[in-house]
C-alpha cells in the first residue's frame, strides 16, 4: 500500500464537513420489530423493578399485547400495500419491507404469540409450595438438585425471564428475513440466537439435558455463525458492499468491481462462491439442513417443550426468510453454480431426516428429525427459483410452524411423575385414556405426513407443485418416496396412540389452561383450514412472493 | 301355443323355488307340491307335442322370445326358447321319466326327513334340463347346462354327512366345470368369428367359415359333451355319482342329464358336418368310452357302479352314432330315448332292491331275490332284455341301427367303429347277465354276515357302516315305486319297435337332424345276425361264470384287468396322483411364495430401511465436537462443489 | 502489499479457530476457539475495507466485537452453569442426549 | 342453480358420521340406528340419482363445478357417467347391510373409560368412507378424487385396526399385533401407491395446467394439449400404479388378505367390495381417459399381471386355511378379471368389468357376510375348525353356498354375466389371455367347493353341534343380497343400459373399436 493512499486516506478524514445529514429511517414501516424490541427492554426493566410476585402477569401481559400491537402493525402496512405496490427498502437500506419481509413477519408473530401461551401455562406441573409453576427453571443459576435450588422453588422464584428473551428473539427473526444487507443479516441472526441459546438452559425438569442441550446450541450456533461472518467478509470483499443490491449487481456484473490484486491471485469469482457458500452454510444451519442438521434432535429433546415449539416454528420461518431473500435477490445470477448444490443439499434432508426417525424412540427427537425431513420439502420449493417457488415456500412455512407449536404444546400434556413423558413407549394406548389429545395429536401427524385435506398436504403440494414448474421434478420424485418412508413413523405413532393396549403405569394426560388450549385449538384450526380451503392464504402468499431490490 | 313354452320351465322352476324357500311348514306336503309341478310340465309337453303333431313336418318349430338378456353392443344374448322336434323329443323325455321318478321318489325317500329339499333339487334339475334344450342359443344353454350340474351337485351330495356323497358331488361339479370350459370357448370362438352365438346364425355361419375354425369349435363342444355326458377322459365322475339316491341315479345319471352332451352335438350338427375331422374325434371318443364303460360294468360288485358303467357305454354308443354325422344322428337320439326307458328302469329295479336289502349294493350279498321281489324281478328282466338288446325289444332296435351306422361310415373307419360296437354288444349282455344272475338267481348269500372285502376299496356298503349285522327281510316295494318301474318297463320293451316301425322316427327328426342312410358294407340282416351272436356269447359266458358256479360272497382277487377295471381302469389314480398331488404341491409352494417372496421383498425393504435408520443413528453420537465436524465437512464439501461447478 | 496476503492470514486465522473448535475438549477452550475464527472474520473485513477504500468492512468489525462480547456474555453464563452441575466444562461429557 | 344432488348424495354420510360420533358413550345403540338410517337415507338419495341419470343424455351429468383452489388450478367438479351412478349405486346399497351385519361387531368388551367410545367410532368411520368413496366415484377434477381416494384410507385404516376380529388365533396381544400390521400394511401399501400418484398429478398439473378431466380430455382429444409420449407414459405409471395397489393387481396384492383376514367381516367387506372399487373404477375414468395412448401401450403387461392375478388369486384360494383370507385370494382373482376386462378395450370387456365391479360387490358381501356370521358361531376362522355345520344351521349353509356358487360364477347368477362378458371381451382381441383365464373358472369352483365341502358337509364336529342358525336381522341382511345376485344374473339390462353409453364414450376416448366378427369381416 503506497504513502500516498495512505496520505489520501488521512485528507478524505481531515476535509472540513459542512453538515452531517442524519439517517432517515421510517418508523412507521420498521414498526412491527420497534415494538417487540421495545417490548423486549421495557421486560428487562420490569425484571429490575417490578416485585417478584407480580412479575409473571406483567411480562406475559406485556409480551402478549406487544405481539399482538406487532402484528396488528403488520396487517396494517400489509393492507398498506406495503407488502405489493408500495414495497419498499427502508432505514437506509438495511431493512426491506415487501410482501415477503410482511407475510414472514406476520407468521413468525403468530407463532411467537401462540408459544407465549404455552411459556405462560401453569396448570401442568404439580403445584410447588403453594406456587404454581410454569416449565421454566426456577432459578436458572442454581444448581439442579442443589439447595439453593430447593430455596429458589421453595421462594417461588421462576425465570419470568423467558419473556423479554423471548420478544428478543422474535425481534431478531422479524428483522432476519427482511435485512437487506449482510450486516444487518448478521446482527439479527446473532440477536435472536442468543436469546433462544439461554431459552434452551432454563427448562424446570431434566435440567442437566436442558443445560446439554444449551451448551451444544450455543457451541455449534457459534461456530455457525462464525462462518457466516467470514462468508459475508468474503462477500464484502469481493462485492466492496455489503448491501444485497449492490452485490446482486455486481454479481449480474452491471457494476465492475475487479480488484486486480485478487483477480490475477485467486480470481475473482472465488471470494464470491466462497462467501456465499459460507453464508448459505450459515443458515443451512439455522433450518437444520443435512448435513448441519445434528444439533437439532438433541437441542430440541433437551429444550423446554415450549421453547422447542417455539424454536422450531419460528426459527425456520425466519433462516428460511432470509435464505430466500439472499439466494433471490443477492446470488440470483449465480443461480447456475448454487443450484446443483441446494439439490444434493435438499435430497440428503429429505432422506436422511425421513430415515433417521424412523427408529426413534423419544417423540420430541421424532418432531426434530420429522421438522428435518419438512426443511428438505421447502428447500425443494427454495430450489423452485420462481415467484410460485417464493410464494410456496411461505404458504409452506406458515403451515408447518402452526402444526409444530400445535404437536409441541401437546406433548406438553403428556406427563409423569418425571414430568414431560417423551419416550414413545408411554404413548401406548393413549387414544384409549384420553381419545380427544390422541385425536388432536393424531391431526397434526396427518399434516406432518401430509394427507389430504391437512395443511400438511396443500403446503407439500405447493412446493412439490413449484419444484415441478421450476424443472426439478427428479427433486418431487425424491421427495414423494421420502414422504412414504416418513409416513411409517408418522402412522407408528398413531398406532401406538390407538393400538396398542395403555400401560397401567402409563402417563396421564393432564388438563392445560386455557392458555394451551388456545395454542392446540388455534393449531387445529389452522391446519384444517389451509388443509381444506387454502385458496385465500395461497393467494395472500402468491402476493406476497416478490422481493422489493 | 308359442307362450306355454316357457312355462314348461317355469313350473318346475316355481316348484324349486317354492320347497327350497318354504322351510319346514311344507315338509308335510312338499313331494306332492314337486311331483305335481312336475307333472304339469309334463301335461303341457303332451299338449305341445299335440299341437306340433298337428302341423306339417316343416312349420313345427316353435319359438318364444322373451326378453333380452346381456345387450352389450354386438353382444346380444336373449332370453328365448326354440322348441323343435328334437327339443319335443326331449321335453317329453325328461317330464315323463321325470313325472315318473318323482313318483318313485315319494315312497323311495318316505324315511328321509329332508325329503322336502329332495324334491326341491329334483324340481330345479327338472327346470334347468328343461332350460337346456329349450334355449334357442348356446348362452342360454350354458345356464341350462351349469343349472343340471348344480342339481346334480346337491343330489349326488345330498346326503352331506357321508364324507363319500360330498366329495362326490364336488368331484361332479369340478369335472363338468372343466367340460364347461369347453363350452365356454366355444361360444367366445363363435362370437369372434360369427358374431353371434344363436343357434340359427350360428348354424347358417357355417357355411361362411373355414373348416379349421369349425373344427375348433366342434372340438371345444366335444370336451363340453364328454364333461357332461362322462365320455373319455371326463368319464371319472360317474361311478362315483351313484353316492346320490338311487332317483338321481336313475333321472339325473341315466335318463337324461348324462345325455346332454348327446344333444349338444346333435344339436349343432351342423357345424360337425362341416367339419369331419372333428366328427372323427367324436366318433373314436364314443368308441373308446363304449369299450371303456363296458369293461368297468363287468369288474364292478356294487349294482350302482356297474349299471353306471353300462350307462357310460351306452352314452358312448350314442356319441359314436352324433360322431357318424346323418347316418347316425336320428338314431343316437332314438337309442338315447330308448335308454332313458330301461336304463331309468334298470335303476329303479336297484333301487328297490337296495329299498329291499337295507340299502345293500354289493351283489355278491344279494342273490336269488326273484321270489322276494318279483314285480321287481320282472321290470329288472325286461329292462335286462331291452338293454342287451333283445330281438324285438327296444334296445334291439336302436343299439342295432347304431351298429349298422357304424359300418355305414364307410370305409376302414367304419369297419373299426362298427367291430368295436359289436364288441361292445358282447360285453354288454355279459355284464348286464352278470348283474342279472348275481341279483336274482343263485343262493341267497344274504343270509349270512359278511366279511368286509379288502377287494373292494372303492365301494363302500352301507353294510359296513351300520356296524353289527342284521339279516335283512328283501320284499316288495310299494306302490308308489312299483308303477314306475312298470310304466318304464312298457317303455324299454315297445319304445323301440313303436319308433322303428315305418321309421316313424326318422321321420320325425329328420327335418331338425337330416339324414342319410350311408353306404353299408354289409347289409342290415347280417348285421343284425352278428349282433345276436355276439349277444349270445356274451350271455353266455357269464352265465357259465355266474350261473353255474356259486359266487363267492368276497370278491376274489381277479386278474389284472379285473382289478382295474374294478378301480374304473385306474383313472382316479391318475387323476389323483397327476392332479390332486401336483395341485396341492402347486398351491403348497405359492402360498410360500406369496408369503416368502412377494410379500417378503416389501417387508424386506421395510426392514433394511430400518438397518440403514438404525446405522444412521449411530452419528449422532451426542458429542458437540463430532456434530461441528460434520458441519466442517459439510462446509468444505459445499465450498468444494461450489467451486467445482464453476471449474466444470 | 497485496491484500491478498491479510486474506490468507485471516483464512488460516479462521482455520486454526475451527480446528480448535473441533480438537479441543474443554468448552472454555473451544469457545476461545470460535472467538479466534471471529476475530479472523475482523482481520478480513478490515483489510477489505481498507482494500475497497471505504468503511463499511471497519464498521462491521466493530459490530463482530460487540457481538463477540454478547456471546461471551451468553456463552460463559451457560458453560459456568453447566460446569458448576457437572463440575467439568468438558464438551465430551456433556453427551447425555444421542441417537 | 339446481339442486346439488351429488354433494348431497356424499354430505349426508359424512355429516352422519359426525353426528353418529357425537352420540354419547351409553347410548350405544341410538349411534347405531342413527348410521343405519343415515345410511339408508343416503341410498334413497343415490336411487334419486339414478333415477335422475339418463342413460342417454350427456357423457357426466349432474354436474357441479364451483371454484375451489384456483391456486392449483383445482375445482370443486361433480358429476356422474353410468358407470358412476352403478357404483355409487352399490356403494349406497351396500352400506346398510354393512352396519347391520356388524351391529355387535363394535361393542366394547370391557367398559372401562367412559371417554373411549368404540361404538360410535366405528360406525362413524363407515358412514365416513362411504362419504369419501362417494366422492371419489363423483369427483370430475383430478385432484379432487386424488383428495377423497387418499382420505379415505385414514378411516378405513382406523377401521382395520381398531376393531380387528374377535374369531383370531392366538392370544389377544398378538391378535392386536397381527392386526395392526394388518393395518399399517393396508396403510403404507395405499399411501405408497398414493403418493407416486401425487408425483403424477403434479406432472399433470404441468403439462395441462389444471386438473377439469373433461377439459383436459377434451383438449388431448381435439389436440391442443399434446404430451410427449414419454410424459405421458410416466404420468400414467403414476397413476396406474396407485390403482394397481388399491385394486389389487399382482404383485401389489398382499395387503388384502392380512387386512380382510384382521378385520372384521363387514369391514372387510367394505374393504374389498367398496374401497377397492375406487381403483378399478379409477383405471377406467382417468388412465383410459387422461392417458389413451399409454394405457394402449401398457395394455399387454398389465393384461398378463391381471391374468396372473386371476390364476394365481385361485390358486392361494384354494391353498388357504382360514376361510376370510380365501375370499380375499378369491377377490384378488376376481379383480384380475375386473382389469382385464378394462384393459382389453372392447365394449364387452369394460361393460363386464363394470357389471363385474357391483356383481363382485354384490356376491362377495354375500358370502363374507355369511362367513361372518358363521366365524361369529364358532370363534375360529380356520376351515378345519368346522364341518357338517349345514346339518344343524341349513339356512346359513344354504346362504354360503349360493354365495359360494356367486364366487364361482355360476350361470343364472349376477357375476356370470360380467365374468362371461369379460372372457368374450378379452377373447375377441386376445384370444390366447381369454383361453388361459378360463382356467380361472374350474379354479373357482375348485375353492368354493372345497371351502364348502370341508365347513359344511361330513360328520357334525362337537364344536359346532350347537350352533344356531342364521337369526332374523342376519336373514335381513343376506336375503336381499341373494335376492338380488338372483335378479342381476336373470335380468341385468338396468345396469348395462346405464353402463353401456359410458363405455361407448371411453372406447372412443382411447379410439377403439370392437374387432368385427370375421363373418362380417369377410362380407
Amino acid at each position: 500500500m503506497s504513502a500516498v493512499a495512505v496520505h489520501s486516506l488521512w485528507t478524505m478524514a481531515a476535509d472540513p464537513i459542512e453538515k452531517i445529514d442524519a439517517p432517515k429511517i421510517e418508523y412507521g414501516q420498521l414498526s412491527p420489530t420497534l415494538i417487540v424490541i421495545g417490548a423486549a427492554i421495557i421486560g428487562v426493566l420490569v425484571e429490575a423493578f417490578v416485585p417478584r410476585k407480580s412479575r409473571y402477569y406483567a411480562q406475559v401481559f406485556l409480551s402478549v399485547v406487544a405481539l399482538a400491537a406487532a402484528f396488528a402493525a403488520v396487517i396494517g402496512l400489509a393492507a398498506g400495500g406495503y407488502g405489493t405496490t408500495k414495497a419498499k427498502i427502508a432505514a437506509m437500506g438495511a431493512i426491506a419491507v415487501d410482501g415477503p419481509a410482511l407475510f414472514l413477519q406476520g407468521t413468525i408473530l403468530l407463532a411467537g404469540l401462540l408459544a407465549v401461551f404455552t411459556f405462560a401455562e401453569r396448570r401442568l406441573d404439580p403445584v410447588a409450595h403453594g406456587n404454581r409453576v410454569d416449565s421454566f427453571a426456577a432459578q436458572a443459576a442454581s444448581v439442579p438438585g442443589s439447595d439453593s435450588e430447593k430455596a429458589a422453588v421453595k421462594a417461588g422464584f421462576t425465570t419470568t425471564e423467558a419473556y423479554p428473551l423471548l420478544l428478543f428473539a422474535v425481534g431478531g427473526m422479524l428483522i432476519f428475513p427482511s435485512a437487506n444487507d449482510l450486516l444487518t443479516l448478521f446482527i439479527a441472526l446473532e440477536v435472536f440466537s442468543l436469546p433462544l441459546y439461554l431459552l434452551c438452559a432454563v427448562a424446570r425438569r431434566k435440567r442437566i439435558m436442558s443445560q446439554e442441550a444449551a451448551v451444544k446450541y450455543f457451541l455449534l450456533g457459534a461456530f455457525a455463525s462464525a462462518f457466516t461472518l467470514f462468508g459475508i467478509a468474503l462477500l464484502y470483499g469481493y462485492a466492496g458492499s455489503v448491501s444485497y443490491a449492490t452485490i446482486a449487481q455486481v454479481v449480474d456484473g452491471s457494476i465492475e468491481n475487479v480488484n486486480p490484486a485478487l483477480a490475477d491471485t485467486m480470481g475473482n469469482d472465488a471470494l464470491l462462491l466462497i462467501g456465499a457458500a459460507m453464508v448459505v452454510m450459515g443458515l443451512l444451519f439455522k433450518v437444520g439442513a443435512v448435513p448441519f442438521h445434528m444439533w437439532t434432535p438433541d437441542v430440541y429433546q433437551g429444550a423446554p417443550t415450549p421453547v422447542t415449539g417455539f424454536m422450531a416454528a419460528a426459527t425456520k420461518v425466519a433462516a428460511f426468510g432470509a435464505l430466500l431473500r439472499l439466494l433471490y435477490v443477492v446470488l440470483p445470477g449465480l443461480r447456475w453454480d448454487w443450484r446443483p448444490v441446494m439439490w444434493a443439499v435438499a435430497i440428503v434432508t429429505m432422506l436422511g431426516g425421513a430415515i433417521v426417525a424412523i427408529t426413534q424412540t423419544d417423540i420430541k427427537r421424532l418432531l426434530a428429525y420429522s421438522s428435518i425431513a419438512h426443511a428438505g420439502f421447502i428447500l425443494a420449493g427454495v430450489i423452485a427459483t420462481t415467484a410460485d417457488g417464493v410464494s410456496s415456500v411461505l404458504f409452506y412455512l406458515a403451515a408447518y410452524s402452526f402444526v409444530t407449536i400445535g404437536a409441541f404444546a401437546v406433548v406438553t400434556l403428556v406427563r409423569d411423575a418425571g414430568g414431560e413423558a417423551t419416550h414413545l413407549s408411554k404413548w401406548a394406548g393413549l387414544g384409549r385414556r384420553s381419545p380427544l389429545v390422541a385425536a388432536v395429536f393424531a391431526v397434526f401427524l396427518l399434516a406432518f405426513a401430509g394427507i389430504p385435506l391437512t395443511s400438511g398436504f396443500a403446503g407439500k403440494f405447493a412446493v412439490f407443485k413449484a419444484a415441478a414448474e421450476g424443472g426439478a421434478g427428479a427433486l418431487v420424485v425424491v421427495g414423494v418416496i421420502s414422504s412414504a418412508i416418513a409416513a411409517f413413523f408418522y402412522i407408528r405413532v398413531i398406532v401406538l396412540m390407538f393400538f396398542s393396549e395403555p400401560k397401567p403405569e402409563g402417563p396421564t394426560v393432564a388438563v392445560p389452561s386455557p392458555l394451551t388450549m388456545t395454542a392446540i385449538g388455534v393449531g387445529v384450526a389452522v391446519t384444517l383450514v389451509l388443509g381444506v380451503a387454502p385458496q385465500y392464504f395461497l393467494e395472500l402468499a402468491g402476493q406476497a412472493g416478490v422481493f422489493v431490490r | 301355443m308359442e307362450n306355454l313354452i316357457a312355462l314348461l320351465v317355469a313350473a318346475p322352476l316355481l316348484g324349486a323355488a317354492v320347497l327350497l324357500c318354504g322351510g319346514r311348514r311344507l315338509d308335510a306336503v312338499g313331494h306332492w307340491i314337486g311331483t305335481v309341478l312336475a307333472a304339469v310340465s309334463f301335461v303341457i309337453g303332451v299338449v305341445l307335442f299335440a299341437d306340433m303333431l298337428g302341423k306339417g313336418a316343416e312349420e313345427r318349430e316353435m319359438a318364444q322370445h322373451l326378453f333380452s338378456w346381456v345387450p352389450v353392443e354386438s353382444f346380444q344374448a336373449d332370453i328365448a326358447f326354440q322348441l323343435d322336434q328334437l327339443s319335443m323329443t326331449f321335453v317329453l323325455l325328461i317330464t315323463g321319466v321325470g313325472s315318473l321318478i318323482h313318483v318313485y321318489s315319494i315312497g323311495y325317500m318316505e324315511h328321509d326327513e329332508r325329503r322336502r329339499r329332495f324334491f326341491g333339487y329334483l324340481n330345479l334339475f327338472l327346470a334347468a334340463m328343461l332350460l337346456l334344450v329349450l334355449a334357442d342359443n348356446y348362452l342360454l344353454l350354458y345356464v341350462g347346462w351349469e343349472g343340471v350340474g348344480l342339481a346334480s351337485y346337491l343330489l349326488i351330495g345330498f346326503w352331506q354327512h357321508k364324507p363319500s356323497a360330498a366329495t362326490a358331488a364336488k368331484k361332479a361339479f369340478l369335472v363338468n366345470r372343466v367340460g364347461d370350459m369347453g363350452l365356454s370357448i366355444a361360444i367366445m370362438l363363435m362370437f369372434a368369428w360369427f358374431g353371434t352365438f344363436a343357434f340359427g346364425p350360428v348354424l347358417e355361419a357355417t357355411g361362411e367359415t373355414s373348416e379349421g375354425k369349425l373344427t375348433a369349435i366342434g372340438l371345444m363342444l366335444l370336451l363340453a359333451a364328454c364333461g357332461k355326458s362322462a365320455q373319455v377322459p371326463l368319464q371319472s365322475w360317474l361311478g362315483d355319482a351313484m353316492e346320490g339316491p338311487t332317483p338321481v341315479s336313475a333321472l339325473i345319471h341315466a335318463a337324461t342329464m348324462v345325455t346332454a352332451g348327446v344333444y349338444l352335438i346333435v344339436r349343432s350338427a351342423d357345424i360337425f358336418n362341416a367339419a369331419p375331422d372333428a366328427q372323427l374325434v367324436v366318433t373314436v371318443v364314443g368308441a373308446v368310452t363304449l369299450l371303456f364303460g363296458a369293461i368297468v360294468g363287468c369288474a364292478k360288485d356294487d349294482i350302482k357302479k356297474a349299471l353306471a358303467g353300462s350307462t357310460m357305454s351306452q352314452i358312448g354308443y350314442m356319441i359314436l352314432a352324433a360322431g357318424l354325422g346323418p347316418i347316425g344322428y336320428v338314431f343316437a337320439i332314438m337309442h338315447l330315448v330308448t335308454h332313458g326307458f330301461f336304463k331309468a328302469g334298470l335303476f329303479l329295479g336297484a333301487g328297490s332292491v337296495m329299498h329291499g336289502m337295507n340299502d345293500e349294493v354289493d351283489m355278491r350279498r344279494y342273490g336269488g331275490l326273484r321270489k322276494y321281489m318279483p314285480i321287481t324281478f320282472v321290470t329288472f328282466g325286461l329292462g335286462y332284455l331291452a338293454i342287451i338288446g333283445f330281438p324285438g325289444l327296444s334296445g334291439f332296435f336302436s343299439k342295432d341301427k347304431i351298429i349298422e351306422a357304424a359300418f355305414a361310415k364307410g370305409g376302414t373307419e367304419g369297419w373299426i367303429l362298427g367291430s368295436v360296437a359289436l364288441l361292445g354288444a358282447a360285453i354288454t349282455a355279459y355284464y348286464m347277465t352278470r348283474v342279472m344272475l348275481m341279483t336274482f338267481f343263485g343262493e341267497e348269500r344274504w343270509r349270512h354276515a359278511p366279511t368286509p372285502s379288502p377287494a373292494e376299496p372303492s365301494a363302500e356298503p352301507a353294510a359296513e357302516t351300520r356296524g353289527e349285522y342284521e339279516v335283512p327281510h328283501p320284499h316288495e316295494s310299494p306302490k308308489s315305486m312299483t308303477i314306475p318301474m312298470i310304466v318304464l318297463a312298457f317303455g324299454s320293451v315297445f319304445a323301440g319297435g313303436f319308433f322303428s316301425i315305418g321309421d316313424r322316427f326318422m321321420h320325425w327328426l329328420e327335418p331338425v337332424t337330416g339324414h342319410d342312410h350311408g353306404h353299408a358294407p354289409v347289409s342290415a340282416m347280417t348285421v343284425t345276425l352278428a349282433t345276436m351272436v355276439v349277444l349270445v356269447i356274451g350271455a353266455g359266458i357269464a352265465y357259465v361264470q355266474y350261473g353255474r358256479r356259486p359266487v363267492p360272497a368276497l370278491a376274489p382277487r381277479g386278474s389284472l384287468l379285473t382289478r382295474a377295471a374294478r378301480r374304473d381302469l385306474l383313472q382316479d389314480d391318475f387323476n389323483h396322483v397327476v392332479l390332486v398331488r401336483g395341485g396341492e404341491h402347486l398351491t403348497r409352494s405359492l402360498v410360500y411364495v406369496d408369503h416368502s417372496l412377494v410379500d417378503g421383498v416389501v417387508n424386506g425393504t421395510a426392514a433394511s430401511m430400518g438397518g440403514l435408520s438404525g446405522r444412521l443413528r449411530k452419528l449422532q453420537n451426542g458429542y458437540a465436537r463430532s456434530y461441528a465436524v460434520s458441519m466442517f465437512g459439510g462446509a468444505a464439501v459445499l465450498i468444494a462443489v461450489t467451486l467445482l461447478m464453476r471449474a466444470v | 502489499m497485496n491484500p491478498v496476503n491479510y486474506l490468507y492470514l485471516a483464512a488460516l486465522l479462521f482455520t486454526i479457530g475451527a480446528t480448535g473448535v473441533l480438537i479441543r475438549r474443554n468448552a472454555i477452550v473451544v469457545f476461545m476457539c470460535v472467538e479466534l475464527m471471529l476475530n479472523a472474520c475482523n482481520l478480513a473485513l478490515v483489510a477489505f475495507s481498507r482494500m475497497h477504500g471505504n468503511l463499511d468492512g471497519q464498521i462491521i468489525a466493530f459490530f463482530t466485537m460487540v457481538v463477540a462480547a454478547a456471546e461471551v456474555v451468553v456463552g460463559l453464563a451457560i458453560i459456568v452453569s453447566l460446569f458448576r452441575t457437572r463440575h467439568s466444562a468438558s464438551v465430551d461429557d456433556a453427551s447425555l442426549m444421542k441417537l | 342453480m339446481s339442486f346439488p344432488l351429488l354433494t348431497a348424495t356424499a354430505a349426508l354420510p359424512a355429516l352422519g358420521a359426525i353426528a353418529t360420533a357425537a352420540v354419547p358413550a351409553a347410548r350405544r345403540t341410538a349411534a347405531k340406528w342413527l348410521a343405519l338410517l343415515v345410511s339408508l337415507a343416503t341410498l334413497v338419495l343415490a336411487l334419486v340419482v339414478l333415477v335422475r341419470f339418463d342413460p342417454g343424455g350427456d357423457r357426466y351429468q349432474l354436474t357441479e363445478s364451483h371454484a375451489w383452489i384456483a391456486d392449483f388450478g383445482v375445482r370443486y367438479e361433480l358429476g356422474v357417467d353410468g358407470i358412476g351412478v352403478a357404483l355409487i349405486a352399490l356403494t349406497a346399497l351396500l352400506i346398510p347391510f354393512v352396519i347391520l351385519a356388524g351391529w355387535h361387531d363394535a361393542d366394547p368388551q370391557e367398559t372401562g373409560s367412559t371417554r373411549w367410545r368404540p361404538t360410535q367410532g366405528f360406525f362413524a368411520l363407515i358412514l365416513a368412507v362411504e362419504a369419501m368413496v362417494i366422492l371419489s366415484f363423483e369427483a370430475t377434477d383430478v385432484f379432487l378424487f386424488y383428495i377423497f381416494f387418499e382420505a379415505m384410507l385414514i378411516p378405513m385404516y382406523f377401521l382395520i385396526g381398531g376393531f380387528g376380529d374377535r374369531a383370531h388365533a392366538g392370544t389377544d396381544e398378538n391378535a392386536a399385533a397381527q392386526r395392526s400390521y394388518a393395518a399399517v400394511k393396508f396403510l403404507l401399501y395405499n399411501l405408497v401407491g398414493g403418493l407416486i400418484m401425487l408425483a403424477a398429478v403434479i406432472g399433470l398439473y404441468v403439462v395441462a395446467g389444471n386438473f377439469s378431466l373433461q377439459e383436459i380430455a377434451e383438449a388431448r382429444a381435439n389436440g391442443t394439449l399434446d404430451m410427449a409420449t414419454n410424459t405421458e407414459r410416466w404420468l400414467f405409471l403414476g397413476f396406474f400404479f396407485a390403482f394397481a395397489v388399491k385394486a389389487p393387481l399382482w404383485p401389489l396384492h398382499t395387503w388384502l388378505p392380512n387386512a380382510m383376514g384382521e378385520a372384521t367381516a363387514p369391514v372387510a367387506v367394505l374393504i374389498t367390495a367398496v374401497v377397492d372399487k375406487v381403483g378399478t373404477f379409477a383405471m377406467l375414468r382417468f388412465c383410459l381417459q387422461l392417458f389413451p395412448e399409454a394405457s394402449k401401450w401398457a395394455t399387454p403387461v398389465i393384461l398378463v399381471l391381471a391374468l396372473i392375478s386371476i390364476v394365481y388369486g385361485a390358486l392361494l384360494a384354494v391353498g388357504q386355511r382360514d376361510i376370510k383370507r380365501l375370499v380375499a385370494y378369491a377377490s384378488i382373482s376376481h379383480f384380475g378379471f375386473i382389469i382385464m376386462g378394462i384393459f382389453a378395450m372392447t365394449s364387452q370387456g369394460q361393460s363386464g368389468a363394470t357389471l363385474y365391479m357391483v356383481n363382485h360387490g354384490i356376491s362377495t358381501a354375500a358370502l363374507m357376510l355369511v362367513a361372518g356370521f358363521l366365524i361369529s358361531r364358532r370363534g375360529s376362522r380356520l376351515i378345519a375348525d368346522y364341518g357338517g355345520v349345514q346339518k344343524v344351521a341349513p339356512v346359513l349353509a344354504g346362504t354360503f353356498l349360493i354365495g359360494g356358487l356367486a364366487t364361482l360364477s355360476l350361470p343364472g347368477l349376477a357375476p356370470f354375466v360380467s365374468e362371461f362378458l369379460v372372457l368374450v371381451g378379452t377373447f375377441t382381441r386376445y384370444p390366447v389371455i381369454g383361453i388361459i383365464a378360463t382356467f380361472g373358472i374350474v379354479l373357482a369352483a375348485l375353492y368354493t367347493l372345497v371351502l364348502y365341502q370341508r365347513t359344511m358337509t361330513g360328520p357334525v364336529k362337537p364344536e359346532v353341534s350347537a350352533m344356531p342358525d342364521l337369526r332374523v336381522r342376519e336373514l335381513v341382511v343376506v336375503a336381499p343380497l341373494i335376492a338380488l345376485l338372483i335378479f342381476l344374473g336373470v335380468f341385468p339390462k338396468p345396469v348395462t343400459e346405464i353402463v353401456n353409453p359410458a363405455v361407448e364414450h371411453t372406447m372412443s376416448d382411447v379410439q377403439k373399436q370392437d374387432p368385427k366378427p370375421e363373418v362380417e369381416a369377410a362380407k
